[in-house]
């Protein structure tokens, strides 16, 4: 049962807001595919295109001067959410110092922490016990934030998950974690490794509320799905487990051509692309134009331009920095 | 002889292993429809279907343990985990049920189960993806521990630990797959135990295992350019360790640089290092020298990441070094 | 709802080996307390005195030609209920070289592959992917049989649980998942570190069937309970979790004073004993006689007293066995 | 001075750090309500409470995630694991996150944990309660690892590892609980990166650390009755290591002798020995030896885990055999 306002019900800032940043996601990620193509960008590297409004719809819902965001290896769209200058994530693509991890963790590795973002892990689950420890400390310190932990149908098998979310109901801690079900797990058809396909029932083993959110395309389904979730946390340290169906257009990552899904299971999805739904509603609802739309979208090409070009004008990081950040 | 890959030699070893044994199967994320992350299964389900082919969740703690009982009741797993890294999940079964049933039942039940995937850093890949985990293995007690530098030394290794009785940790290295050399049609093994001379020299012995030793070769031919004659000694198999080649090797040339892109601390390269320098005391006409990654997690930028590794210069440079030139 | 039957439905002789597997249970364990308290046998040791219902009840209902058992470090009742020597056993808690694991496991690692009891395992949660294992190889090989997998409700939170029955469903793998609740974890009251007190609902998660068995104590209740999950796993593959509600009437090892618990606790669940509510049922059936009784603990005990006789007069291993059983 | 146990010691520095900083607080199996299994902990719950002495169910993952996580939004947990053996199933926390935390994030997020608990064998306890597992950890960049041998240096260098901004492995042994010696009552810290001369000599070097350094000094004792005075070092910190502290010993007694209760291969002792071995190449008159327990998983008969393990007979003969007496 959809939660969604009539359009008109939004401020219309945040309605612009959410698609310029689903859009700005989009360049950037297209464009850091380009540039892979041309191996200026290396390395493992997950596109998020497809599944943009689950992160923009979530940490829409969030306060980051208190709200807190860790994922997985896919953790572009999170980073540019959470306000990460795009500069500084492309120049991180480029392994250059200027980059937010000063080119030492390349994709998988984006973290911001001072807008809150905690990473990028490359390890399938290991993020689940850690964000659960952010939340721990909002807790112990009796802060007002909450944590949203991403992860995908793939992880939710690893026995972290069930750890964590025992350990979040009986320590009362302020988390939502989020499956980003884009219902494959690299070639793997979340069904053919999972005992139930809708993981939202997976709450009920730790007394925990779940949901399942069929039309993770739509940016304001999920906005209003988490939002009630993080209300849920910040006021009474519940967590919420949601099983957010979305979808990513590219493969797994950039080697791998996905065959192992059909073309019309492809199109389908493409066809409720969340930039296109957001965008004909508000040109539906008279909010923006079409011209007013072309303008957003050529400012944000034209901020990832700007930040290819300050990637690769960026310095190497000295051979010297090999040996920095390893301890305090 | 027909030269194939590494990833073809490996193939090749499950495949005529499983056409064997029925007791043989693999297991791992995505071994089966996606022909292995990379493709080093390729084919194999097709081939041998659903049951012996098995796709896993991702779950590296479950499916490794699922494989030590399975071991336990009598089949013969091959465990792929993707890469070494993310068997760090499953850490525990291994030390504490594999490499221990056998010795806390007194001998009654063996583990046959072997456990591969790449080891060790490929490209760009970062901190989490670009670990050399041998020495944490290598380590316990109850296991064995097995490297291998070419195809045909892959695939005899493969064969071998497919067929013993018990846990074998196969290291492979992604960025070997696509390396080619001769392999014999014919079936051939490849025992334990035993290192290999991948060039005989007379003036310094370097010793290495897995993916750098193709670059220790190409150290010692820089080094015979400036007219010196190293030897190259392939360990192979580091658990069990051929001590008997290492020292007569040493006592052959009286000097000796240990070569290992793992850590250095607590590593199989320095374990080797202090064997040669203990047991050849005598022998030794210069310290050990002793090659290892630096010690640091692994930066992303290639520049960074290629100067963390051991190099041919590097190599070049300590074996000169032993040698006093 | 009990499944019990009327006693009269039941085999005599069934009902006798019940009562006289637990009576060997109890008295081996009593015997193995004082010996300890002697410093005879040594180590971490964990009795199972007042939970005999469980094994005693659930063991009966298995074939082990063909199926097979592994629990944890409480271990003892496992083996004896799998027809394990009593000799051979209490050689092993003496580390003596006749003892099951020839002196090498002591207490915690109690193995008899001949009898098909596969450990004996020190690593809480360990156990259950390795006998998921054992399944697993049961299917591949297309037997017939099925596997016990004993847990404590400490044990249940471990991921381990979790990854288990996900892959016991989705390979369809013949076990049964038995959660021997006696309610502490050690020191810890199973409430005070479990989101949910009925763990039955776990098995929802994985599209298994999970249910309580209430009267943990009853070894006939158990009997039946286990008897249905086990012809199921055996007739369809499929797995079932079961709850079972005991108790141990002793601290956690032996070093465990057990305060945690208060004496009237203790004494609820002494009321329920297993061996004295069978013993009845039996008598007031007049099946035995209270004199038959008697002679059965004579037995058991001459059995237990044979065993230290056979422990003590064992040989202690050799030093070079240090190097054995290592390797194959 | 007062003499206490290193229970009591340790507890101290609990104590006192968690008084001096509400960011502290204790995480564990059983640490709270039951005061520790092994009563380290004893009245630490009863003082703070629950916010800050916190049972945990028995799932290592898990905890050891949430420690990490709430040490990079700032706070500073003490994460005891009830033993070290444990630990392996939280062994990819402790690799791919606390250690590597800061690194990935380009310095911007450290992790200030301390992960702390027996590690060792104890006694009769059979192979998987009975590991000396700091090798694996000491293997790792971005991880400090520190031991001690007595009450005054377990609680000044707990201390230190509590206040340290980064992950610290703090290494204890269940059969040093007991074990006294004296304690100032003033505040003291012990630094990392400090090795202890615990008795000083000027014929051979014996290095060790953690539980074996009192059996090292029972051995010197007993060799300085045959007229051998040993130098007895005490490395305390294993990451950082005290290189200079060694070389300048083994420089002055030309003989060394490394004892580690771990497995031999790829371990602490072994990297101690090599270390010694090429740094002091010059300066050696024999051989470094090197004592660790035997290759083997504990057995549970105490004569064969007694034997399993390095004794003061063969500490003797080791140091008389570098003294070729
Ligand atoms: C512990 C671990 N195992 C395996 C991998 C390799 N791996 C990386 S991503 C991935 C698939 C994850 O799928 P999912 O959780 O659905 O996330 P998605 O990629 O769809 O966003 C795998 C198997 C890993 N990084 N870590
Ligand atoms: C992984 C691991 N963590 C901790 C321990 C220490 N430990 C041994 S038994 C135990 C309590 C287990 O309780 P439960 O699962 O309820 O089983 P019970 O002892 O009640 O039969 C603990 C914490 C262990 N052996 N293994
Ligand atoms: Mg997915
Ligand atoms: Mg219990």
């Amino acid at each position: 049962m959809s939660k969604k306002k009539k359009i008109q019900d939004y401020s219309q800032d945040f309605l612009k807001k959410l698609l310029d940043e689903m859009l700005l996601c989009r360049r950037f990620e297209e464009l850091t595919g380009k540039k892979y193509g041309l191996r200026e960008i290396v390395g493992f590297c997950h596109l998020y295109i497809g599944q943009e409004a689950v992160t923009s719809g979530s940490i829409g819902a969030l306060d980051l001067s208190k709200d807190y965001v860790l994922t997985g290896y896919r953790d572009h769209a999170h980073a540019l959410c959470c306000g990460s200058s795009p500069n500084t994530l492309m120049a991180e693509l480029y392994g250059k110092v200027t980059g937010c991890s000063r080119g030492k963790g390349g994709s998988m590795h984006f973290f911001d922490a001072k807008n809150h973002m905690f990473g990028g892990n490359g390890i399938v689950g290991g993020q689940i016990p850690v964000a659960t420890g952010v939340a721990f400390k909002i807790r112990y310190n009796k802060e007002d934030g909450v944590v949203l932990c991403y992860f995908g149908d793939g992880a939710i098998h690893q026995g972290a998950f069930h750890e964590s979310l025992n350990l979040a109901k009986i320590w009362q801690l302020p988390i939502v974690y989020i499956c980003e079900n884009n219902q494959y797990g690299m070639g793997t058809d979340y069904r053919r490794v999972s005992s139930v396909h809708d993981f939202s029932i997976m709450a009920n083993s730790y007394g925990l509320t779940g949901r399942r959110v069929d039309n993770g395309m739509d940016v304001l389904e999920v906005y209003e799905e988490v939002k009630e979730a993080v209300e849920l946390a910040r006021k009474s340290g519940e967590a919420t487990l949601l099983d957010i169906r979305t979808y990513r257009y590219k493969g797994h990552s950039m080697s791998d051509p996905a065959k192992y899904r059909t073309k019309e299971e492809l199109q389908e999805f493409k066809g409720k692309d969340p930039i296109l739904t957001l965008k004909s509603e508000l040109l539906e609802a008279k909010i923006i134009t079409e011209d007013e739309f072309k303008e957003m979208d050529q400012k944000c090409k034209a901020v990832c331009d700007a930040a290819v070009n300050f990637a690769k004008e960026s310095a190497e990081p000295g051979l010297e920095t090999m040996y920095e950040d390893i301890l305090v | 002889m027909p030269e194939i890959t590494v990833r073809e030699a490996l193939r090749q070893a499950m495949d005529e292993e499983m056409a064997r044994d029925d007791r043989v199967f693999l297991m791992g994320e995505e071994v089966a429809e996606y022909n292995g992350a990379y493709k080093v299964s390729q084919g194999l389900w097709e081939k041998y279907g659903d049951r012996r082919v098995i796709d896993t969740p991702i779950t590296e703690y479950g499916f490794t343990g699922v494989g030590v009982g399975a071991a336990m009741a009598g089949l013969r797993p091959i465990i792929e985990w993707m890469t070494y890294n993310f068997s760090a999940m499953a850490y525990d079964q291994v030390l504490n049920n594999a490499a221990k049933t056998l010795h806390m039942s007194g001998g009654q039940i063996n583990v046959p189960i072997v456990f591969r995937g790449p080891n060790g850093p490929a490209e760009f890949l970062s901190s989490q993806h670009s670990q050399a985990l041998q020495s944490i293995y290598a380590h316990i007690p109850g296991l064995k521990v097995v490297s291998f530098s070419t195809a045909y030394d892959g695939k005899g290794l493969l064969k071998t630990a497919i067929r013993d009785d018990n846990p074998v940790m196969f290291l492979e290295c992604e960025l070997m797959y696509g390396w080619k050399d001769e392999v014999p049609e014919e079936e051939y093994l490849i025992p334990f135990g035993k290192a290999d001379i991948k060039r005989a020299g007379k003036d310094v012995t370097l010793i290495s295992y897995s993916k750098p030793v193709r670059m220790v070769l190409q150290a010692a031919e820089k080094l015979a350019e400036e007219g010196i004659d190293a030897e190259v000694l392939d360990l192979r198999s580091i658990r069990p360790l051929d001590e008997e080649s290492i020292y007569k090797s040493v006592r052959k040339t009286n000097r000796c640089v240990v070569i290992d892109e793992s850590w250095p601390f607590a590593s199989v390269g320095s374990h080797v290092a202090w064997l040669v320098s203990t047991n050849c005391f005598d022998d030794l006409d210069a310290q050990v020298e002793f090659i290892s990654s630096e010690d640091v997690p692994m930066p992303y930028n290639h520049t960074l990441e290629l100067a963390v590794q051991p190099s041919v210069e590097k190599i070049v440079k300590a074996a000169k070094k032993v040698l006093y030139v």
